[in-house]
């Protein structure tokens, strides 16, 4: 932040900024790589490039310039995924911007998960959409990409989209989930759990000593 | 020579000045019509580089068919003066369709909502 | 089919077919394979951008269409490739004048290049041919399988713009093409000539101008029933989108894909 | 000193591990007896240690033995002076109020709209952003017992087993047999399992459980719950306040009823009055609290805030003497320290083995077995030291990739493989060194099967639904893998059903008072608490220690 700290060696940015002293309220979140909050845009010295990543990812180095992003400005369109058809016109109704995409591939280039965001993109303007949510089934929605995209593409909700059109409306449904659910509903296993929590913890133990495991061990 | 003929002809590499107004972009022209300023009078009104200018419509009727390009005669190409004059808006930010408002974007086909953002959006 | 050479194209789908002309591209794969032409689709392909800059300096929106080119040459050069197949008009358009741009520009490939960060950069002289193209230089395989005579229709043939402008990437004249009728001539399909057949159909207005297209192709419809057409041939996906605006089923004139019409010539409508 | 990848010395204990591999890729470690097992748990897990916890002297569980961290919070002075609260200005009349943006408060909020509240009369409250939980960090899946070969009992009795009985059984009863309706609904929304192609689950083995039972979307389950019903609140236009914890509840002074809560602004430090029929605690877990100075794979705001809430206005703690460290958090390198290596990972085949190389433990024992036969190893020696002076055992990566094919590792743990190329290891070709870090709060604030909280007289309190971590009696001392999802979604729905029932029920507006707190605050000074200590805490302070000396608030 144009300022300088001194921090031990081999801290993630994260911490090296709590111990120079910051308390973070924003741009703090799981810590481990997973949630999206911590984005952080950086130039080390000798390096014209403006990089980007998370800072409970990424080491901190001697001399690097960073600032947090404490928010990714972006409005998520209302739907009702139940109504909805998995195609690109649909999605180009929420999220016309993507015909902007010219494959400049700074998207990808931005991703803290390693994502082949303009691939997935391009998936997607392809009509391809179980390909797509395959492709970004890890984005953590930091919106990193998004701040590095000429096109003004809204990626995490975009993306929040075409996975759930595919979950929703492409992937089979597993039919013993379906069957087991009919039986709860029904009452099939009332009996035994009566049984079952009537029992002392001895008589329970002995159950579960000698249940079978499945697959069962060498 | 203004600034904006001066940005106009370093984007699309030609020469307005070499128009001798015969008036046949606007003849083979598919959507004058609808346009304010039919293409040769656009051309003619770079070339004295005044005020209405940055009144023209007709640049946004214009859809790149080339039909006036091809059949120029001093290899001008209104078309192409057409898409320099274009980018002169979208290169400031500045978009001239709201592509969240087209009722039926989800009906055409692709290429039609691609051509349309590549221009009318920066 | 054996006495014939195998043909082989690798095949750039582009956006609008694998989502608006399903149709289109499945009579085409199935003509062209009858024809003994084989087609590999490209593995990844990037959108073209379906409307070129005419800008000289708006080199980005040259990197969709030249990272396909690159996915086309990585693949000729290990296969034996004639060449780029699109069905596309536009598409076809796009990657052809990328071509002749950066031909006649090595500053712009290079800077396309470094900007680009491919794998390989791309050496140019990937032929990008549309699927009339090669209809019409193997007509000889056509006539082979062509069983059915379509005595009943009357064909007026519509290119609209993209395959024939500008004229240095056209496929024919563009003042007077003849390719297709030629093509269907020799098939012994009776063609209806109209003014028409290079007229704009209004392009992308269908987004924002729906009347402008209306106009235009009730322009082109009407001068094609007016002599007697009662079929009107059609190659790009969004010709079709905006010609079917008026000429509706049931309608006296019939819209339909070239691939579709010589589909039902071969006998497998 | 390289604090990226292995050291030489490091290299060279990675030998030894790869030396014993042939051998160990053939056979299994026996599993222990209930006998052993307890006997080694007793000796080394933190929760049978005396020195970790003390009892506590005031509240509604006075005399019971919690952890120190826990009793810390709850025998503290609140943020707020009760008198210097203006209750008269309600900021957000709501039906229902969700205090908390994980999982189960998500779930609580759509289960409660579902159930025909209408989506302006419910209130999501969050510390930080709506989704900054410990949801997204669950890697491994959800238990639900939905195949053939598998029945809700068995899931029953694997639970109680795993929780060494003391779990409450009608809780467990909700538990196992919602779970299966849960991935239905999950299903419904469009979550992305891992399948068969015709539409089957894969389903895996976990730790404790006799079936394989534990649904996942790849290796971030967690990440993909939240998101998609995050996605979900948002759409059905349930309003979501973040950066704005409960730090306190209301009560009404008439029915001693929860009747909202007091939130605090962080960013403009303002304090908000939310009016609200029922309120439904959803405050996760407490690892951020770093009981016994273990790591913790927690989220940044997992500070137990519930649990303080919850207490001073009289709910029953139970189970709290008992925390969930995950055995194989990360040791080496320094900068993922404590963070999850998913459970999954031994599911896969991945070994434990110390540092001559042997296997010690059969990997998919119970969490708590496994992690004291880790602290065990490393206190007698045979661990592994790192170059920052902390202790590991190996976790035999590869030898996932010989059992079960190379490319197994990328593609069904792509964020482990991900966290730690980052740190310039490749797991697929070295072990990775792990150690127990704290990662569950087993125990917490005691429902019944409809998610009311309940008071030491076994007595619901009314107006206040609890669901998700800060809830105790469904895990028992123990929590199953998969277990915690299956958890704050079953009671988050159960919670926002029946939180819809009763606030339906009601005509009458609420009234607001912090009288609770008050008669808490007289037990404080009674016991001599200074001023000083003050909870919740909402976020761990991590500042350097030279910072904090130094430190003049002048904001």
């Amino acid at each position: 932040m144009g300022k300088a700290y001194e921090v031990p060696e081999g801290l993630t940015i994260m911490k090296a900024l709590e111990y120079a002293g910051f308390r973070f309220i924003r741009g703090s979140g799981c810590r481990g790589g997973f949630c999206g909050a911590c984005g952080v845009i950086y130039r080390s010295p000798g390096e014209y490039k403006l990089r980007v990543g998370l800072a409970c990812q990424t080491t901190v180095k001697d001399g690097m310039h960073l600032a947090i992003l404490p928010y990714s400005p972006m409005v998520k369109p209302i739907y009702r995924i139940d109504k909805l058809k998995p195609d690109l016109g649909t999605i180009l109704k929420y999220f016309p911007e993507i015909v902007r995409c010219v494959s400049c591939n700074s998207c990808t280039k931005a991703c803290p998960q390693d994502l082949e965001v303009m691939e997935a993109i391009q998936a997607i303007r392809q009509n391809d959409i179980a390909r797509a949510a395959n492709l970004i089934f890890d984005c953590i929605m930091c919106g990193l990409c998004s701040t590095r995209c000429p096109a003004d593409i809204r990626h995490p909700y975009l993306f929040q989209l075409v996975r759930r059109l595919y979950g929703k409306h492409l992937l089979s449904r597993a039919r013993h989930v379906e069957l087991r659910v009919k039986e709860i509903v029904e009452g099939r296993w009332e009996a035994e759990f009566s049984k079952l929590m009537k029992m002392s913890v001895e008589e329970l133990r002995k159950l579960y000593t000698e249940r079978k495991i499945e697959g069962g061990e060498k | 020579m203004k600034e904006i003929v001066r940005k106009i002809i370093s984007i699309s590499g030609r020469n307005p000045f070499l128009c001798y107004q015969c008036g046949l972009c606007s003849a083979v022209c598919p959507v004058v019509e609808y346009m304010d300023t039919p293409p040769h009078k656009v051309v003619k009104l770079i070339q004295l580089g005044g005020e209405e200018l940055k009144r023209i419509k007709s640049i946004w009727y214009c859809i790149s068919c080339m039909a006036c390009v091809d059949r120029c005669p001093r290899n001008v190409g209104p078309g192409i003066l057409f898409e320099a004059f274009r980018l002169l808006t979208l290169r400031r930010g500045i978009d001239k369709v709201d592509l969240g408002t087209l009722e039926n974007i989800d009906k055409v086909p692709t290429i039609a909502v691609v051509a349309l953002a590549r221009k009318t959006t920066g | 089919m054996n006495y014939l050479s195998s043909l082989k194209y690798l095949y750039y789908p582009g956006c609008t077919i694998k989502r608006d002309a399903l149709e289109y591209e499945e009579k085409s794969l199935l003509l062209l394979r009858k024809m003994g032409i084989e087609l590999k689709e490209l593995e990844s392909w990037y959108c073209c951008g379906a409307l070129p800059s005419l800008a000289i300096d708006d080199i980005m929106s040259y990197v969709g269409g030249t990272r396909t080119l690159i996915e086309a040459q990585k693949l000729i050069r290990r296969g034996d490739f004639n060449g780029l197949l699109t069905l596309c008009p536009m598409c076809y358009n796009v990657l052809k004048r990328i071509n002749l741009v950066l031909e006649n520009d090595p500053d712009k490939l290079e800077i396309l290049t470094e900007y680009m960060e491919e794998e390989e950069r791309y050496g140019l002289g990937v032929n990008v041919v549309h699927i009339v193209e090669v209809l019409a230089g193997n007509i000889d395989r056509l006539k082979e399988i062509a069983t059915e005579k379509l005595t009943e229709f009357k064909v007026a043939v519509y290119y609209g713009c993209t395959l024939l402008r500008p004229k240095e990437i056209a496929i024919d004249d563009p003042e007077n093409p003849e390719i297709i009728e030629n093509l269907l001539t020799s098939l012994e399909v009776a063609i209806v000539d109209y003014p028409f057949k290079t007229e704009c159909c209004g392009s992308y207005h269908i987004l924002t101008n729906r009347n402008i297209v209306v106009d235009r192709v009730k322009r082109i419809v009407s001068s094609a029933l007016r002599r007697g057409a009662n079929i009107i041939t059609v190659v790009c996906p969004l010709c079709m989108y905006n010609l079917k605006q008026v000429v509706k089923e049931g309608n006296k004139l019939r819209a339909m894909y070239l691939s579709e019409l010589l589909v039902h010539l071969v006998g497998d409508r | 000193m390289n604090m990226e990848g292995y050291s030489p010395e490091m290299r060279k204990l990675i030998e030894i591990v790869e030396e014993t591999r042939p051998e160990r890729l053939r056979r299994k470690y026996r599993k222990f007896s209930l006998k052993e097992r307890k006997e080694l748990v007793s000796k080394w897990h933190p929760d049978y240690r005396s020195d970790t916890k003390r009892r506590l002297r005031i509240g509604p569980c006075r005399g019971e033995i919690v952890y120190s961290e826990i009793a810390d919070l709850l025998e503290a002075w609140p943020l707020i002076e009760p008198d210097s609260i203006d209750l008269s200005r309600i900021d957000y009349d709501v039906e229902i109020l969700v205090v908390g943006g994980g999982g189960a408060g998500a779930a609580a909020a759509l289960w409660a709209y579902y159930s025909g509240v209408k989506p302006e009369d419910i209130l999501l409250v969050t510390k930080l952003r709506f989704g900054d939980a410990n949801t997204v960090k669950a890697r491994t899946g959800i238990q639900a017992a939905d195949r053939a070969e598998d029945s809700p009992i068995l899931h029953y009795l694997d639970t109680m087993g795993g929780g060494h009985f003391v779990n409450k059984p009608e809780l467990v009863k909700a538990l196992v047999s919602d779970a299966p309706l849960i991935i239905k609904w999950l299903e419904d929304l469009g979550f992305i399992f891992d399948k068969t192609p015709s539409g089957d689950m894969i389903e895996y083995a976990g730790g404790g459980a006799c079936r394989r039972r534990l649904h996942c979307a790849r290796d971030c389950t967690g990440l993909e719950l939240m998101r998609v019903i995050k996605d979900e609140v948002i759409n059905v236009g349930i309003p979501v306040l973040e950066y704005s914890p409960a730090i306190e509840l209301l009560t009404d002074p008439e029915t001693s009823a929860v009747s909202g809560a007091i939130l605090l602004n962080l960013e403009t430090e303002e304090y908000l009055v939310v009016c609200a029929k029922v309120t439904i605690l959803a405050t996760g877990g407490c690892g951020r609290l770093h009981a016994v100075g273990f790591p913790t794979t927690n989220h940044y705001g997992a500070t137990a805030d519930g649990i303080v809430l919850g207490y001073r206005v009289g709910a029953k703690l139970r189970d709290m003497d008992t925390l969930q460290f995950h055995p194989t958090g990360a040791a080496w390198p320094e900068a993922i320290r404590g963070e999850l290596v998913p459970e999954k990972t031994r599911s896969l085949g991945g070994q434990l083995v110390n540092i001559k190389g042997e296997m010690f433990v059969y990997e998919l024992e119970p969490r708590d077995v496994v992690a004291s036969a880790i602290i065990r190893e490393c206190a007698e020696g045979r661990g592994v030291i790192t170059p920052t002076g902390a202790h590991g055992v190996w976790l035999d990566t590869p030898l996932i990739e010989e059992l079960r094919g190379s490319g197994t590792i990328k593609k069904e743990l792509p964020a482990l493989y991900r966290m730690f190329i980052r740190q310039g290891i490749d797991i697929t070709e070295d072990p990775i060194l792990v150690f127990p870090t704290l990662h569950y709060q087993n125990g917490g604030i005691e429902i019944d099967s409809y998610g009311r909280a309940l008071a030491p007289n076994g007595k619901p309190i009314p107006g206040l639904f609890v669901a998700g971590e800060v809830t105790g009696g469904v895990h028992g001392r123990n929590r199953l893998v998969g277990n915690s999802l299956a958890d704050i979604l079953v009671f988050g729905r159960r919670a926002g059903i029946n939180a819809a029932k009763v606030a339906v029920s009601i005509s009458s507006k609420p009234k607001l008072s912090l009288n609770h707190l008050k008669a808490y605050m007289e037990e404080l000074k009674r016991i001599g608490i200074p001023r000083t200590k003050r909870a919740p805490i909402l976020l761990p302070d991590y500042r350097g220690e030279k910072v904090l000396l130094r430190s003049v608030r002048v904001f």
